[in-house]
Formats: structure tokens, sequence, C-alpha cells
């Protein structure tokens, strides 16, 4: 494969987009949540301002953060950017995407997560302790479940690059499949529980003793806190980007096509994050947030589908 | 060796040089001056009996020498030997201290050399009932110096060991007789019918089942005297009331002279194609004297005596593998009972140190003697983890050895024995982790120890794990190949 | 060897195991030695004739040791320190006599079971000789292990000693015999001593009244 | 490949390997007698380490080359046997594992040895351990064999009774050597069977002679018993998290991580190279086994407090991998999949290897921690990153390793891992099947808790604030100790970044165990590394690195162009409630909360008490939580039991009287003549 002029393009124009929808993602799901019920929520690019207004700030800093509270933010971020871009979103065959195969995204965003949660522990107070160990237990559980269901889209493509596995779920051969099934279930409820949605965290709050998400990065301001905040609608795009681009194959340009089929490809993408937007927006409306120790019932259900998912695909296979 | 003329008869010597020692000592008052005149009188007997490696196989009426007894002979010369040198420094301190006093000790060494001229006697034996003769000897001896403390203790010990080793006397010499009796129709009456290479000539033609009963008597008589389970019980409280040389020469050789005589037996029946089977039965009382000493050792609290049951034990694992037989466990049965014999007096001799010093025998009160007396100690260690059979020692390749060999031929087997190791081998890490290891206490006063004998021993059996000279093992070979 | 004098060594070898009968029946101390000299007059006999018969006359050193020895000296000995240490003139028991003559029996069958496998080629005489000795041998040890008290453990011992004798006896040209009698009479003599000297009164296990209640060894 | 003249001239691997070790042996009693100076400590670990390397480059050599197969037999040992020895490409890759983390220790002990205060309990051993673990790995037959591994274990055992005063470590050390003990009886039987009845003891003849089916599987069972108990697989772990922790530092970080490697490589060399093909079902044993202690270690130390206990527990989770390796290209090969089979071994060695080198520095850092605060326990450490910020950040890029996070190498080569589960439906037997995927959700189980329990270990010890004024005073240690926590942590990153190279290099080996070895990465595109296909699945570390540094790059310099830069230090926020106690911080036990909960009636069996006092009572609250193993109460407890029991029983017969003693020499002259009576 040599590189060409396109595919740097296209994976360029993927780094780029991933970052730019990503507030607007975030802002969208508040809008459309504060529609819901009936509020007249910010604009869905209030998340743009926040950024903007958090960077232009002075930060501040606990007296005892060390040097690792002030890397972690770019580290988490880049972490997470990296994974984004690598999730096909418009169009498959991206260049580097076999730098990274779908595990390692995983990887990369478990990284990200690390260090988040040292982050958190950093400044020694109670919040960062709570928030970090509640994290490292819910991940502790969703990531198998992610694993699992890697495994189960491998099993069925033959491979854990995403680029492969797209342009395979785009066949016939796919056809429809329980193992599918359960691995798509199984993904959102991991997608939620990574992403600190409700019901096993709500984004919204600092009701102190419930959050997990927001009370590690409790520390953080400015510049900062920007980046974090970054990191996490990028996070929020990774997954719905995978959940599109696995399970919402179509449109999705295939490697060396044109720029006919990218547009559609973009066009596409757009659709399926409106929908997905959507939908988020409307379950975390219809549902109420879990007790912390409930939540590893709600995700061990991923783990639990994700395993059956392979071990159907284990036992099918030998058929 | 070079230097014995060929015509030389170390023989002669070999009995000779104990019984004046003994006789010499008898009359000597002076403790000091018979202490060197007895390491010497062991020095001298040690010379001649390693001549005798350079001496043809024969065999008299009373005397034999052949490639078995040597090695028995040479032992018993070097254990004699060094442990008269622990003796010396032993006995000394324990008179410093009033322990002893010179009354008690008047005969100490005459005794000493007597028993070593028992038991040379019992080795040297071409008769069996010479042989007979001269382990009982060996043993009353041992009764005597067992109980030379003349506490309650000890004179209690001694009496139960002389109790049940006059029983074992008796049960052996039943044996010695019947096997005459067995020998009687094929080789005539006289003393034909007790020599030992006589009767080895002719066994095939004997009366099995007289053999048969003859060799039960002999196992357990003489089987008493090795301190086989559940014969055995006159050991332990011997190893621990008497004094610690006496221990040493127990456990190094008393115990092999007992098993010698076993051996003998075992091979006259093999020879009688009709007979029961000798090995099996030593090796049911071997593996039961092994599995039944490793839980034994669980719950001593006297250091010596834990060390006795140690060698019950390993005199288990002894008979177990002459008992299974064939070339390799023959020659593993021989390694493990010199390793056996050189490490337990190496052991003793520093636990005799160790008494002295912290002035108690129990184990709870012997704590972290590494810290406390680092030479002793370290000793310590390494003896205990080489009767243990760890590496780099000649107990593990001997251990090796019987367990692979037993394994080829008999796995179940192979694995009880294993077990058996197994459990003693945590009784003796769990006990030398409390005596070296933890907080000391007791006494942290020099101890003026004669080393040598115990380094002697242990760099031995360090050398033997490493590396075993080709003229030892040849030697080994043509015992073990004759031990069929 | 002529079918009379079989006949004698046969009859005076199963005399001495019903006297060992008669011993392990006994209840009370005294009598016992009086029926442990009887056992020694009774070997006394079976080694004499053996000794007329094998034209050995040395076995009548071993003859003699018996007559005197075990026959007087000891019986008189045990005698006295039994009067003098006011040991309990009943015996202990363990089981009670008639199990331990029931053990007894089977023992005396065990021997005979034992020693008659032996092939009938071997000297008939040997064979019948050596079967009581064996027996004679067990039941003392029965004897050594069913009695509590120290003299009549002496006395099992004793039993058995006898029967090696008859056993050694009976074994034609067999070298050492004497000594090997000698060797024991004077075993025996050590552990009379020892008795005196450690005042056992009731049993071989503990050497001294007082330290009835000490600890021995092991035992905190 | 070109041999450079360099390497031309050295002496032939194996003879060198076998004089560096010889060499090794003699520091043991040169240490004995010089251990009095002050000198003597830097000296023997200087020696050592000379010696590590020379052994060290003596099996890279061996590797890079390609050589050859060398032996060599020395009339010691056994003496119809001699001393076989036998270079060979697994020898040499566990070779170079062996001594890079030996090195690694040496140059931190040339630091922390210094402050050792019973000099004389380690220095001896120490070389002597060295030299143990690498006679194992050269040995060819199997009494040189199970000589170096018990005297592998009877050297670290000293070791470990280095302080011995504490009863803990006394207690620990017991354990130990009795597992120890256990495992070589085991590796004995398993070397008898393999002999069979020609009693060839050499490997040579094993390999020759293949053993029955029933007698090859008690083969494998025996190694899995022998090896696993040196390596810590539950449920024969139960002596490690004690011992490891016991022993100095850099001991710790030898026997967690180099020990282990020596046991993995007894069993990858019985259980690939002595025993010949394979049946499935071993392999099912194996990951059965490897997944369960893969999930048992982690689960385990996360829920302890004591930072090296952490480490170990850790280990037993990193063993599990490596054997889920193991048993899938035991299961590969038994199916006749031998690329896949070489997948998979690839992965075990090759983790087997990362685990070396991050747990060695993961444990000299805890050991430079321990120095500095004088503690292990992690509630009395914290903020640690302000006062030793080299060690922190070598103990960061350990943890960051260990935690399987991109681009280190304990992501690659669980990755390979994953990758080999993930070739397995290939496999035709269908317990395989069903098992794999449940093997396959514990290794992700076990990855995702070991970057929770690392977050927590890191967490609590580096930052925050310090819980001790220890750890408030505490000062960065040496400069030995730091270059080699650092190098060894450098290292994590070089290989995670080109694992390509590591994979190529132990190729030999892996052709070696299952016949055929994985496609050479060095030729793929920018040293990515691609098991199987392309389309298939790749990692390119390398890539992953230069754009997260590109990434962060461009982050640092966009934000410092556009964004404020100023920075104000202040007091912490925490929601408005700052609290200077330091305990009001999340410390071990409650960072492990949340994890414990999660698992406790199953694994656990925690019990949390809380006894809270009545209104108005002014006794403080009290919060317990009691912890159980449940495998030490169900197999070990009841073994101890049960010998304490048979011993009590036994004991008796210590005090019987002396016509209770002749009743028993009577009754077994009765019993054998009525045996003899009734013989037939």
């Amino acid at each position: 494969m040599a590189l060409t002029l396109r595919d740097l393009l296209v994976q360029g124009a993927q780094m780029a987009l991933v970052l730019i929808v990503a507030p607007l993602l975030t802002g969208a799901v508040r809008a459309i949540k504060a529609h819901l019920v009936r509020r007249q929520g910010p604009s869905i690019f209030q998340p743009y301002r926040d950024l903007a207004r958090l960077l232009r700030k002075e930060a501040t800093m606990a007296e005892n953060a060390s040097w690792l509270f002030r890397v972690a933010p770019y580290l988490i971020f880049s972490a997470t950017w990296i994974a984004a871009a690598l999730v096909p979103t418009f169009a498959a065959g991206l260049v580097f995407s076999w730098a990274a195969a779908l595990l390692a995204i995983v990887a990369l965003l478990g990284g990200a997560r690390f260090f988040l949660a040292l982050a958190g522990m950093d400044v020694g107070t109670a919040f960062g302790g709570i928030g970090a160990s509640r994290e490292v237990m819910i991940a502790a559980l969703a990531e198998p479940a992610l694993i699992m269901i890697v495994f189960t889209l491998a099993l069925i493509a033959g491979s854990t690059q995403l680029s492969t596995i797209a342009e395979f779920m785009q066949t016939p051969a796919v056809g429809l499949r329980v193992s599918l099934a359960l691995a798509l279930i199984a993904l959102i409820i991991v997608a939620i529980a990574e992403n600190s949605r409700m019901p096993i965290d709500n984004p919204a709050t600092h009701l102190e003793l419930t959050m997990v998400h927001e009370a590690m990065v409790l520390e953080y301001s400015a510049r900062h806190l920007a980046l974090i905040e970054l990191a996490s609608s990028l996070k929020l795009v990774a997954y719905i980007s995978l959940i599109a681009c696995v399970f919402l194959p179509w449109g999705i340009a295939p490697a060396a096509s044109g720029w006919w089929e990218l547009a559609i490809g973009a066009g596409a993408y757009v659709a399926k994050f409106s929908v997905c937007a959507v939908a988020l927006a409307v379950f975390e409306t219809s549902i109420a947030k879990l007790r912390v120790f409930r939540a590893p019932d709600f995700i061990g259900a991923a783990l639990m589908l994700g395993l059956l998912a392979v071990l159907l695909r284990f036992v099918s296979q030998g058929l | 060796m070079s230097w014995p003329a060929p015509d030389f008869d170390p023989v002669p010597v070999i009995l000779a040089c104990p019984a004046v020692a003994a006789a010499l000592l008898a009359i000597i008052p002076s403790y000091r001056f018979s202490a060197w005149l007895n390491v010497f009188a062991s020095l001298i007997t040690l010379i001649a009996a390693s001549s005798l490696f350079t001496l043809p196989q024969h065999a008299g009426d009373y005397v034999l020498i052949d490639n078995l007894n040597i090695v028995f002979i040479a032992l018993n010369a070097f254990v004699g030997f060094t442990t008269s040198i622990f003796s010396a420094s032993y006995i000394g301190h324990e008179i410093e201290i009033g322990r002893l006093t010179p009354a008690y000790l008047r005969f100490y060494h005459a005794l000493y050399q007597v028993m070593m001229f028992g038991m040379n006697l019992a080795l040297l034996a071409n008769n069996i009932g010479l042989m007979w003769v001269a382990i009982e000897l060996a043993t009353l001896t041992t009764v005597v110096m067992v109980g030379i403390y003349r506490t309650h203790e000890a004179i209690e010990a001694a009496w139960k060991y002389f109790i049940l080793g006059s029983v074992g006397i008796a049960l052996a010499l039943f044996g010695t007789i019947l096997v005459y009796m067995a020998a009687r129709p094929i080789v005539g009456e006289g003393l034909d019918g007790m020599i030992w290479t006589v009767l080895m000539q002719h066994v095939a033609h004997f009366d099995p089942s007289l053999l048969n009963v003859a060799f039960v008597f002999l196992l357990l008589g003489y089987g008493t005297k090795v301190g086989l389970a559940p014969l055995h019980a006159w050991l332990p409280d011997a190893h621990a009331e008497g004094p610690t040389p006496i221990s040493a020469v127990l456990s190094g050789l008393l115990l092999n002279v007992a098993l010698y005589a076993v051996l003998r037996f075992k091979l006259l029946l093999a020879a009688n194609a009709h007979a029961i089977a000798p090995g099996p039965l030593m090796a049911l009382l071997g593996l039961v004297s092994v599995i039944f000493a490793a839980f034994m050792l669980y719950r001593r609290r006297d250091i010596k005596r834990f060390f006795a049951y140690s060698s019950i034990e390993h005199m288990g694992v002894i008979a177990f593998a002459f008992g299974i037989g064939g070339l390799l466990a023959n020659f593993a049965g021989l390694l493990h009972m010199t390793m056996h014999s050189l490490t337990k007096s190496g052991i003793f001799y520093s636990v005799g140190h160790v008494a002295q010093v912290k002035g108690t025998q129990k184990i709870a009160d012997i704590r972290g003697l590494t810290e406390t007396h680092p030479v002793l100690g370290w000793t310590l260690v390494f003896g205990v983890v080489a009767i243990a059979g760890l590496p780099p020692t000649g107990v593990f390749m001997s251990e090796i050895l019987i367990v692979s060999s037993t394994f080829a031929r008999a796995p179940l087997l192979a694995l009880q024995l294993a077990f058996g190791l197994l459990i003693a081998f945590g009784a003796l890490m769990w006990r030398l982790t409390g005596v070296a290891f933890g907080e000391p206490t007791g006494s942290r006063a020099p101890v003026k120890a004669s080393y040598l004998p115990m380094f002697a021993h242990l760099a031995l059996v360090f050398a033997a794990g490493v590396f075993l000279p080709p003229v030892l093992v040849a030697w080994f070979q043509m015992v073990a190949r004759g031990l069929g | 060897m002529h079918g009379a004098s079989f006949d004698i060594a046969h009859l005076l070898a199963g005399a001495l195991v019903l006297v060992s009968f008669m011993l392990l029946y006994q209840d009370r101390l005294y009598a016992l030695l009086n029926v442990f000299a009887l056992h020694a007059v009774v070997l006394a006999a079976s080694v004499a004739w053996q000794a007329y018969v094998q034209d050995a006359p040395h076995l009548y050193v071993t003859v003699a040791i018996a007559l005197v020895l075990k026959a007087g000296i000891i019986p008189i000995a045990l005698h006295n320190m039994v009067r003098r240490m006011g040991i309990h003139r009943e015996i202990e028991t363990v089981g009670g006599i008639g199990a331990t003559m029931l053990a007894g029996m089977g023992l005396v069958a065990l021997s005979m079971m034992v020693m008659l496998r032996v092939t009938a080629g071997a000297d008939p005489l040997a064979r019948e000789d050596l079967a009581f000795a064996l027996a004679v041998i067990l039941l003392g040890l029965l004897i050594m292990v069913t009695r509590r008290n120290a003299v009549s453990q002496i006395v099992g011992f004793m039993s058995l000693e006898n029967g090696l004798i008859l056993a050694a006896a009976g074994a034609n040209g067999m070298p050492l015999v004497v000594e090997i009698s000698i060797a024991f009479s004077v075993l025996i003599a050590l552990i009379v001593i020892g008795v005196f000297l450690f005042r056992i009164r009731e049993r071989f296990d503990t050497v001294d009244v007082h330290a009835l209640d000490r600890f021995r060894g092991e035992r905190l | 490949m070109t041999a450079s003249p360099l390497l031309a001239l050295a002496p032939p691997p194996l003879a060198g390997s076998l004089l560096a070790i010889a060499a090794l042996l003699a520091l043991g009693p040169l240490a004995v007698l010089t251990f009095r100076s002050r000198l003597s400590s830097g000296l023997i670990y200087i020696l050592a380490f000379v010696a590590s390397v020379t052994i060290l480059v003596a099996g890279a050599t061996h590797l890079w080359r390609s050589d050859s197969v060398e032996s060599l037999t020395l009339a010691l040992g056994l003496p119809s046997l001699g001393a076989h020895f036998r270079l060979d490409a697994l020898s040499a890759a566990f070779l170079v594992i062996v001594d890079l983390g030996a090195a690694g220790a040496c140059i931190f002990a040339i630091g922390y040895g210094r402050h050792e205060t019973a000099r004389g309990r380690v220095l001896p051993f120490f070389p002597l351990f060295l030299a143990a673990m690498n006679v194992v790995v050269l040995a060819a037959d199997a009494f040189s064999f199970l000589m170096g591994w018990e005297f592998m274990s009877l050297a670290s055992w000293a070791l470990v009774m280095t302080h011995h005063r504490e009863s803990e470590n006394a207690r620990a050390g017991y354990i130990y050597i009795v597992m120890a003990s256990l495992g070589t009886l085991a590796l004995l039987f398993c070397f008898g069977l393999l002999a069979g009845s020609g009693g060839g003891y050499d490997f040579a003849a094993m390999r020759a002679h293949s053993p029955a089916p029933v007698a090859a599987a008690s083969v494998l069972l025996m190694a899995l018993i022998g090896a696993g108990s040196k390596a810590g697989l539950a449920p024969l772990h139960a002596w490690l998290p004690l011992a490891h922790p016991a022993a100095p530092s850099h001991v710790s970080a030898l026997m967690s991580g180099v020990m282990t490697k020596v046991a993995v490589y007894g069993f990858i060399r019985i259980a690939f190279d002595l025993i010949g093909a394979p049946l499935w079902w071993w392999g099912l044993i194996v990951l059965l086994v490897g997944g369960l202690s893969a999930v048992l270690g982690v689960l385990f130390a996360m829920i302890q407090t004591d930072l090296k206990r952490v480490l170990a527990y850790s280990t037993i989770e990193n063993i599990g991998f490596v054997f889920v390796g193991l048993g899938l290209a035991l299961a590969f090969e038994a199916n006749g999949l031998t690329a896949a089979a070489a997948l998979a071994f690839t992965a075990a060695i090759f983790h087997a290897f990362n685990h070396s080198l991050f747990k060695s520095a993961l444990f000299l850092g805890s050991g430079a921690v321990l120095e500095a605060t004088g503690a292990r326990e992690m509630d009395k450490l914290g903020g640690l990153i302000h006062r030793m910020p080299a060690t922190a950040l070598a103990f960061l890029m350990g943890s960051v390793a260990i935690s399987a996070v991109p681009p280190f190498n304990g992501f690659a080569s669980e990755w390979l891992t994953l990758q080999a589960i993930l070739l397995s439906p290939q496999l035709h037997e269908w317990p395989l099947k069903i098992l794999v995927p449940g093997v396959g959700a514990m290794l992700a189980l076990a990855a995702a808790l070991a970057a929770a329990c690392f977050v927590r270990a890191y967490g609590v010890t580096f930052l925050g604030r310090p819980r001790s004024t220890d750890a408030a005073d505490a000062k960065e240690t040496d400069f030995f100790s730091l270059s080699a926590m650092l190098s060894l942590a450098v290292a994590c990153l070089i290989v995670g970044v080109l694992p390509g190279l590591v994979m190529d290099a132990f190729a030999p080996a892996a052709q070696l165990a299952v016949g055929a070895h994985m496609p050479a990465q060095i030729h793929d595109r920018w040293l990515s590394i691609v098991p199987v296909a392309e389309s298939r699945s790749s990692y390119n570390g390398l890539l992953v690195f230069a754009f997260a540094l590109a990434s962060m790059a461009a982050t640092v310099l966009a934000i410092h162009w556009f964004a404020s830069r100023s920075l104000r230090r202040t007091p912490a926020w925490d929601c408005g409630f700052p609290n200077p106690n330091s305990i009001t911080q999340y410390g071990a036990g409650s960072m492990a909360q949340p994890v414990r909960r999660v698992f406790a009636d199953f694994v656990f069996r925690a019990r949390e008490q809380v006894d809270m006092p009545a209104p108005g009572a002014f006794e403080a609250a009290r919060f317990r939580v009691d912890v159980r193993d449940r495998l030490w109460d169900a197999l070990y407890a009841p073994i101890a039991g049960l010998v304490a029991f048979v011993s009590d029983k036994l004991n008796y017969l210590q005090f019987l009287t002396i016509r209770r003693y002749l009743s028993l020499v009577f009754a077994s002259l009765i019993a054998l003549l009525l045996a003899l009576a009734l013989w037939p």
C-alpha cells in the first residue's frame, strides 16, 4: 500500500472532522435533552463557546498538583483523539488504520482513562479518589465487554481492522445474526458506561456522591479542563462512530473510492450521527440514574451479552 | 593409595587398635590425655581402614573383606575419627560447665573404643554368630554411654534402649539359629553353617521356609537396631538423652552397622529362588518408617530427638532403596547411607555445640541462631538443608536417584516415598526456620566449637552433590551390582 | 537319632511349652517365680538330653547355668526383691488371664503352622524342636507384653531366652551355643541388677517412683 | 545474517555462559569472605552484573545469528549421566529474558545494596541465585535441571529469609520452600515418566522416545504442577505473594520478573520439546489454569494494601496470561495449526519477556520507595511524585506498560495473545470452542482489572498527599537504582514501539517449540506487527507512538499559542470543602472498595462490618473488612490441618510405655509370621 495524497487527505480530514464535530455532538445531545424536558436549553454550539472561554482563562492548579496533573490532559486528549481518528467515520481504508486495529483503539481509550484516573488522584482530595475508584471499577467491567464485542466482530468479519469490518458489514455475507444483535446491545451499554452517560453517571451533575467522571476532573480548570472536556466529547464521537461504522455501515466510502463516494459517506455520517445523538438524548431522558453499586449489574450484562455473542460465533463457525 | 606395603594386612590393626586403645584408656584416669589418645587411636583405625581398599577380597572363617563391607568400614572409621575430635571438645566443655564430672567419664573413652571395636568386628565378621555378638557388644556399650549423664531421663532412655535392644538381640539370635538350622542339612554341622561366604555358596539349596522365618526374625531383630518403625522406640530417646558424640555415632554408624547385617541376610535370601523376596519386606518397613517419622517430626520439641526422628526417616529411605533393589537403587541406597552418615553426624556436631551454648535442647528456646552464632547457625542450616535433600548436596542426588529408580519400577511406591519425603521436608524446614532464624533468644556467648569435623563432613556432602569421584562411583557400582 | 531319643527330646520340648503356659496362667508373683524355676529345670533337662544325645559335653555348661542361675539364684533374688521392695504380689495383666491363654494357644498354633511348612526333608528333630522353641519364644514375648509388673516381665524375657537356648541346643553342632547362653545370662543379670538399681517397682517404664509425675522427655 | 567480526571473536556462547555461571558461583564464597567490607556489596554486584551481561550477550548472539544447537557435557553431577548443557533457541531466548532482568537487578543493587543492613545474608546468595537460574535454562538432562531448579529455590529461599526477624517473612519462606519442594518432586516424576523404563535422563533420550498417551498426559499434569507452582499458577500460587515481597526488593524483582520465567521455561521445555506431540485437551487444562490465574491474581492484587504484594499478585496474573498463550499453542499444535501455534507461542514468550521488564522495573521502584520511606504499606505512602520524581516516572512507565496501554510493551504482547484467541475458532474440539472465548473474557477482564489495579497502586503511592511523615520526608534514591529502573522502563517503551524486532528474535524459539514460526515482522511496513495477514489485524507501536507524540505536540503548541498560558497555584478546590488531613484522601482500601464489592461474594468472601455508634456516643465508628482467600481455605488449610491431625495422632506413639513398644514389636512379628504362614 503506497501512501497516496488522497489517503493522507482523507485521514487528515477525519482527524479534523472528529475534532470539529465533537463539541457539536455534546451540544446537540444537551439541546435535544433540554427540548425533551421542555426546557429552553443552550444552543447546540454552546460547547464551542465553553471551550473558547475555558481556553482564555487563567488556569488554577492545586498547590500540590504534580507534573502528572499538568501533562495528563494532553495525554488524555491526544490518546482519545487518535482513537477517534482511527475509527472510520465517512470513509473506510484510513491510511493509518492498520497501525492500530480495533483492539488498539480500545486500548488507547483505556490509556486515556488510565491517566484520567491518575490525574483524579493527584491532588489528593476525597472526590478525586471517589471518581477514580469508581471509574476504574466501571472500566474494569466495560473494557472486557468491549473486547468481547471486538471478538464477535472480528470473528464475523475475520479481522480486527475496522476498515475491513466496515467493508465486510456492507456485503450480503453478513446476514442477520443473533450474535451481532447481542453485540450491538452490549456495545450500546458499554458506550453509555464508558462515556459516563445515564444511567451510569450523570454528565450534567455535580451532585457529589453520585458523580464519577466529574469527580475526577473536579480540580481541573481552564485549558486543562477544556482539553478534558474535548476529550470526553471525542470519546463519545468515537463510540458513536464505532456503532455507526459497524452496525450502520451504509454509505461509508470504501478504500480507494472517488470524491463522490466520499461525499456520500460524509452525508451518511452526518445522518447517522444525528440519529445517534437523538437516540442518546431520548434514552437519557427516559431513564433514571442507577446507584453506583447497581452499575456493575448493568455493565455486567454487557459483558455477558458479549461473551454470549462470542460463544455463539465460536460455536457456529465450526458448523 | 600407595604407601601401605602390599603385604600389609590392615585387618588386625582395625580390630586390635580399638581393642588395645580401649584397654589402655580404661586404665588412664586423665581425661585430657585419654581424649587425645582416643583421637589418635581413631586415626590409626582410619588409616588402617582406608588401606583396606588396596586389599584383595578374601574370606576366612571369621573375617571377610569384600567390596560391601569396605565401604561400611571406611565410613565407620572416618566418622569414628571425626567424632572423636568432636567428642574431645564437646566433653571438654561439659566438664567445664560441670554437667559431667571426670568420675562419670572414667570409662567414656574406653567405651568409645569398645564400641568402635564392636562395630568394626561386626562389619568384618564372616561368621553370622560373630556378627551377632559384635553388634550386641556395640549396642550394650552404647547403652551405657547413653546413660552417662545419669539424669532421670538419660537413665530412662538407656533403660528403654536396653530392654528393647535385648528383645531385638533375642529375635536376631533366633533368626541366626534358624539360618544355621537351614544350612545344617546342606553344609553340615559345625562352623561352616555360620560362615556367610559358605552359606552364600549353598543357599540356593537351603530350605526356603526356614529361611523365610529366619529372615523375619533377623529383619525385626536387627531392624530394631536400625530403628525402623515400628521398632524404633528406643532410638529417639537414646539420641536425645545421651551425650551428643554418642548421638552422632548412633545415627552415623550404629544404625548402618545394623543395616549392614540386614543387608547381608537379604543377600542370603535373595540367592534362594524359592524363599520369599526379602526386598519388598524391607521396602515396606522402610516406607512405613519414612512416613511415620515424617509425621513424628512435627511434634518434636527437643532438637536432638527431632534429628533422631530424621534418622529414622533416612534409615527408612535407605532400607527402602535396598529393598527396591536393582543397580540404580542399590547405588543410590549406598550413596544415601554414606551421605546420611556424614550429614547427620555433622548436624549432631553442630547441634551439640548449639545445645551447649544455649544451654538447652528445647527447640522453642533456640531461635535466631544465624544471628547469634553465624558460623554455627549457618553450618546447621547447611546441614539441615542437606539432610532435607536440597541441592547441591549428595543427599539430593541420592534421593533423586532413589525416587526416580523406584518410579521406573513401581510408580505408586515412589509416590508414597515422595509423599513421606515431602512431609518430612516440611517439618525439617519448619524447625530450621524457627531455630536458625527469627528474633534471637538465649546466650550470645561465643562458642568454643571444633568446627573441623562439621566442616569436613559437610564439605564432603557438598562435594559429593556436585561431583562424585569416578573411583568412588565405580566402587559403589561394583557393590551395588553385588547387592542384586 | 533313633525313635526313643527323639520322643524324649520331643517330650521335654513340649513340656517346656506347657510350662510356658503355666507361666501365662499365674496371677501371683511368687507362684510365677516358682513356675519359672520349673521352666528352667525343664530347659536344663532338655539341654542335658541334647548334650547326651549329641554327645556334646560342652552343653552341660549350659545345663549348669540353667540350673544354678535360672532355677536357683535369679528366682530367689527376685523373691527377695519382691519382698524387700514391697511390690504388689498380684500380677496385673492386660486383657485378663483367659484372653492371654487364648492368645497363647493361637501363638502355639502359629508357630506350628510356620515351622511345619519347613520341608519334611529337613531334620525332623530340628523341625519339631524349632516349632516348640518358637512357641516358647512367642509365649515369652506374650508374657512381656501382657504383664505390667517388672518382675513378671523379666520372667517373660527369661522364658523367651529359654526358648532360644532350647533352639540353640537343638541345633546339632551349632558353635557358640554355650557362649551365647553365658552372654544371655549376663544380659539377664544386668536386667535384674538394673531393676534393683533403678528401683523399678511396678513397671519397666518408670525407673523411679518419684518420677512418676515428672514429665518424660517430650511431654510438657 | 552476517556475523560481525566482533561476534566472531567471542567465545562460543554456551561455553561463555557456563564460564560466567561458574564465575557467579564463585562469587558466593567470595561474598561470604568479604561481606564485612564496605566495598564488598558494590564489587559483588558489579561482578554479577558483568557475568549476567556476558550470558545475556551469549544468548542474544545465539538468537541473533540463529546459531545451530550447541551442546556440552561436563563430568559433574550424576555419575553415569554427567551434566549436559545445551544452548538452543529456546534456552537462548530465556537466557536473554533471565539475564536482562538480572542485569537490571544488579545495577539497582549496586546502589540499593549499600543500605542493606544484613549484607551477609544477601550477598552470598544473590549470585548463586542468578547462577542457578541460568543453569536451569541451559541444563539438558533431568538431573542438572532439577539440581539447578531446586538450588534456585534454595538460594531464593535464603534471600527471602534475609529479614528473618519478621515472623511474616519466616512464614513466607517456609511456605515457599515447601511448595518449591513439592514442585521439584512433581518435576522429578515428570522426568521419570519421560525417561520411561529405559531411564534415559538426558533430554536427548527423552526427545527420542515419546511416552504413551496416559503417561504423556501425566507428564503434562506433573509439569503443570511442578513448573506452575514455581511460576505461581493458581491454585498453587499461595506462596508467591508471601515470598516475593519478603525478599529484598532487587531479589523480589528477580523472583517475580525472572524466576517465574524460568518456571515458564521449564514448562515449555517439557510440554513443547520433550513430550512429543500434544493432545488437544492438554491445551484445555493449561488454558483453564492460565485464565483462572490471570483473573484471581489481579483480583487479589486489587485488594492488597502492601505495594510489593500488589506486584506479586500481579505476577500471578501475568503468568496466567503467559500460560493462556502456551495453552493455545498446545491446542493449535494438537490440531495441526502450526502457524497459529507459533503465534500463540510467540505471544506467550513475548509476554514473558515483557513481564520480566516491567515487573522488574516496578519491583525495583517499590524497593526505592521502601528504601526512601521504610514503608511497603500504601496507606503510609502518597505524594512521592514530588519527592522522588525519577522513581515516580519509572514506576509510572512500568505501570502503564503492565496496564497494557499502547504504545508500551505490555499492550503488544497482550494484543498478540488476543489475536491468538481470535484464531481459535479453527480448533476442532467443542470443549475448546466453548472454553476459549470464556478464557478470552477472563483475559480481557484481567487486563482491565490490571489497569485498575495499577491506577490504584500508582495513585495511592505516588500521587496525592503524603500519608506519613516518612513519605513526606522521602528522598530520591541513588543514581544506580535510578538508572536501573529507568533503563528497564525505557526498555518497556522501546520494545512496545518496536515489538516486531523482539518477536523476530523469538522466532527460532517458536520454531523449536511448535515447529513453525511467525512470519518475519522486520520486513513489514514501518515495523508494524502483522501476526497473520494485514487485512486481519496489525499493530504498529511506532506509529501509535509517533501519532501520540505528534498530536500531543500539536496540542501543546496549539494550546500555548491560542490559549492563556498563565497558571496560578491555589489550594485544592475539592468542591469547596478541602480537608488538610491526609487521611481524607482515598487510600488503598477505599480505592479497592468498588471492585471488592463487585466481586465480594464470589471471590473474596469479603465481609464488611460497620460499627456505628449510637447518636450522641463519642466512640469512633469502625469499619472493618475481612477478606479471605477461598483457595487457601479450600486447599491449603485442610492439608495443613490434616498434617497436624495425623502428627497429633501419631504423636501418642512417642509417649508409650516400654511394654507397649514391645507390643508393637510383638505385633509386627506376629503379623509377619502370619503372613508367612498364610503364604501360598
